[in-house]
């Protein structure tokens, strides 16, 4: 088997992706829906850091006596992805607000049921 | 929440320091972990804080809902203005070298100021409005 | 001196890293909410408390030292506040506590 | 098994019984809690991939506001949700893209290994030196105009360097995009302020066709 240790982390980062894929997926109620997102993207954060990270390099501050540093790029790539991710996230939250005062209720195939009614 | 005494007393003693330490990792940005995002949000923590425990009419009259709605436009309007001023000054859009001779520093601080205004001003709405529907309940 | 100062770290560590463990048992074994609260509360003062004076021992140098200090103040004003809050919110919701002579617990065979 | 691949393996044990738990629970308030340890489990394994600004906003940000926002929600919405009968297909379809994933991994470069495409590349290297060179170039040099000798910044935090000054420009982007979150956020919200708590009494609320929720 490839080494198993140095793939350990792509492999549980792809376990957390498809748990939030699962929740968003399967769950009716919208709140654990935007839930499930947040975990898919946390996920994501996670992969690209994985990638970025060198044996043996500190932080990517250059200070005197490190020689190695872990990849910068990656950092800043996510950085912007995580304040993203929570403007989306406080968006979703506000229409759950909204539709819950529409319909009265945050279960998706209740809402849908309502609809074809109407 | 107005009888919690000892939540009051701890809110009053800690949340100085939590928006002394926004401003520390707003300015630190530079040499240590830290930048405008990460201290716009530790800063509507603690505004988050004060308006949980004192309730929203303290937290309102302490930063004033109208004064929060511009400052979500002021930063943006700040990070643009530093790229204007780089462009009147000859460089390129948002290129801080124009701005001078230590032109990256003080570009850099400006631009993250203005991420924190308005990453710290968003947060601060969206508590209010929030907390506003919840106090109409 | 470093060596005094790097076995003295280890020596305030390693107790707080097993009053970690000692609160995280306690927090399973205990039969309500109460006293699972009790033993939450070991861990975060007690535990974290000797495991950062442990740190600042065997930090390089006194800046590193100085912020482990503040933030050793931090955790000993917010977590007894955190375990009141959470306390206080519980009791006045009406959850009222298991007293002794209220007979078994929760779970059979458990003495309480 | 050096300690901090057991560190590291504990991490993802942590996190990864966190997200399953997520996923299995009915109550809406345990799974917000469940959502801001799991943000900090991340930041904590972040921390441990040597990126702590980025620990320090997934902390800042997931642990932090995300919660107080999933809360505030359900102050406000005050749902449980319905237990509903879960289709299977949904488990297949996650089996399957999982297995499709694990297989696409296996020739991805080892974890922290030096010779990764990504750490041998020389515009990582660009980066790394133009922090800490100081900054003597006459005026005019425009920042990231030839990559090829370098640019001097001269601030040591590479990461708010890169993010601020060579990717200004995408900053700003996301900034505006904060800045419309917040307002998309205050018109769906300001909006409940006119309209009557009470909903069953229908007066015009959209004009021309009845409510759905009379």
């Amino acid at each position: 088997m490839t080494d198993v240790l140095g793939l350990f982390n792509y492999w549980i980062v792809i376990v957390l992706m498809m748990t939030g894929f699962y929740i968003v997926i399967a769950r009716h109620n919208l709140i654990k829906k935007l839930i499930g997102l947040s975990v898919f993207q946390v996920s994501v954060f996670l992969l690209y850091i994985t990638i970025g990270v060198v044996d043996g390099g500190t932080a990517p501050i250059v200070a005197e006596g490190y020689e190695v540093y872990s990849n910068p790029l990656t950092s800043v790539l996510i950085l912007t992805a995580i304040v993203v991710g929570v403007a989306t996230i406080a968006l979703g939250l506000a229409l759950v607000v909204r539709i819950q005062e529409e319909y009265g209720t945050i279960e998706e195939d209740e809402i849908q049921a309502q609809d074809h009614k109407a | 929440m107005k009888n919690h005494v000892i939540l009051r007393i701890v809110t009053k003693l800690l949340i100085p320091y939590i928006l002394l330490y926004a401003f520390y990792v707003q300015w630190h940005g530079d040499f240590g972990p830290g930048g405008g995002f990460q201290a716009g949000v530790i800063f509507a923590a603690g505004i988050m804080l004060y308006g949980l425990i004192f309730g929203l009419q303290a937290a309102e009259s302490a930063i004033r809902p109208r004064l929060v709605q511009s400052g979500v436009a002021l930063g943006l309007l700040l990070y643009i203005g530093v790229g204007i001023a780089s462009m009147l000054l000859g460089g390129g859009f948002l290129d801080y070298d124009a701005l001078g001779h230590d032109g990256q520093h003080h570009g850099i601080l400006l631009v993250e100021t203005g991420v924190f205004i308005t990453v710290a001003s968003v947060m601060i709405t969206i508590f209010y409005s929030f907390a506003e529907l919840i106090r109409r309940q | 001196m470093d060596g005094v100062r790097e076995v003295l770290g280890w020596l305030c560590i390693v107790p707080g890293a097993m009053f970690c463990v000692i609160g995280g048992i306690g927090l399973l074994r205990f039969p309500e909410f109460y006293s699972r609260m009790h033993a939450a509360g070991i861990t975060d003062t007690l535990g974290a408390a000797l495991v950062l004076i442990g740190l600042m021992f065997q930090s390089a140098d006194w800046t590193v030292a100085v912020k482990l200090l503040v933030i050793l103040f931090f955790l000993y004003v917010t977590s007894p506040t955190a375990a009141h809050a959470l306390i206080h919110a519980a009791y006045t919701s009406g959850h009222d506590p298991l007293l002794a002579d209220d007979g078994p617990p929760v779970q059979e065979g458990d003495k309480p | 098994m050096s300690g901090e691949q057991l560190i590291d393996i504990v991490l993802l044990a942590l996190l990864a019984s966190t997200a399953i738990a997520i996923a299995r629970l009915r109550n809406l308030l345990a799974t917000a809690m469940l959502t801001g340890i799991f943000s900090l489990l991340g930041a904590c394994w972040m921390l441990f991939l040597d990126a702590p600004d980025v620990a320090f906003t997934e902390a800042a940000v997931g642990a932090g506001m995300s919660t107080i926002l999933i809360l505030a929600t359900l102050c406000v919405v005050n749902a449980e949700e319905k237990p509903s009968r879960e289709s299977p297909i949904a488990l297949v379809a996650v089996l399957l893209t999982g297995g499709v994933l694990v297989y696409g991994t296996l020739d991805m470069p080892s974890y922290g290994d030096r010779e990764a495409p990504a750490t041998t590349n020389p515009i990582t290297r660009i980066y790394l030196d133009s922090a800490n060179a100081p900054v003597e170039h006459e005026e005019g040099h425009a920042a990231g105009s030839d990559p090829g000798d370098g640019f001097a910044v001269g601030i040591p935090n590479t990461v708010t360097t890169v993010l601020a000054s060579f990717r200004g420009y995408d900053t700003m982007g996301e900034t505006a995009v904060i800045f419309t979150a917040g307002l998309g956020v205050l018109m769906v919200l300001a909006g409940a302020r006119h309209r009557r708590p009470d909903p069953s009494k229908e007066i015009d609320l959209k004009p021309g066709d009845e409510g759905p929720s009379a």
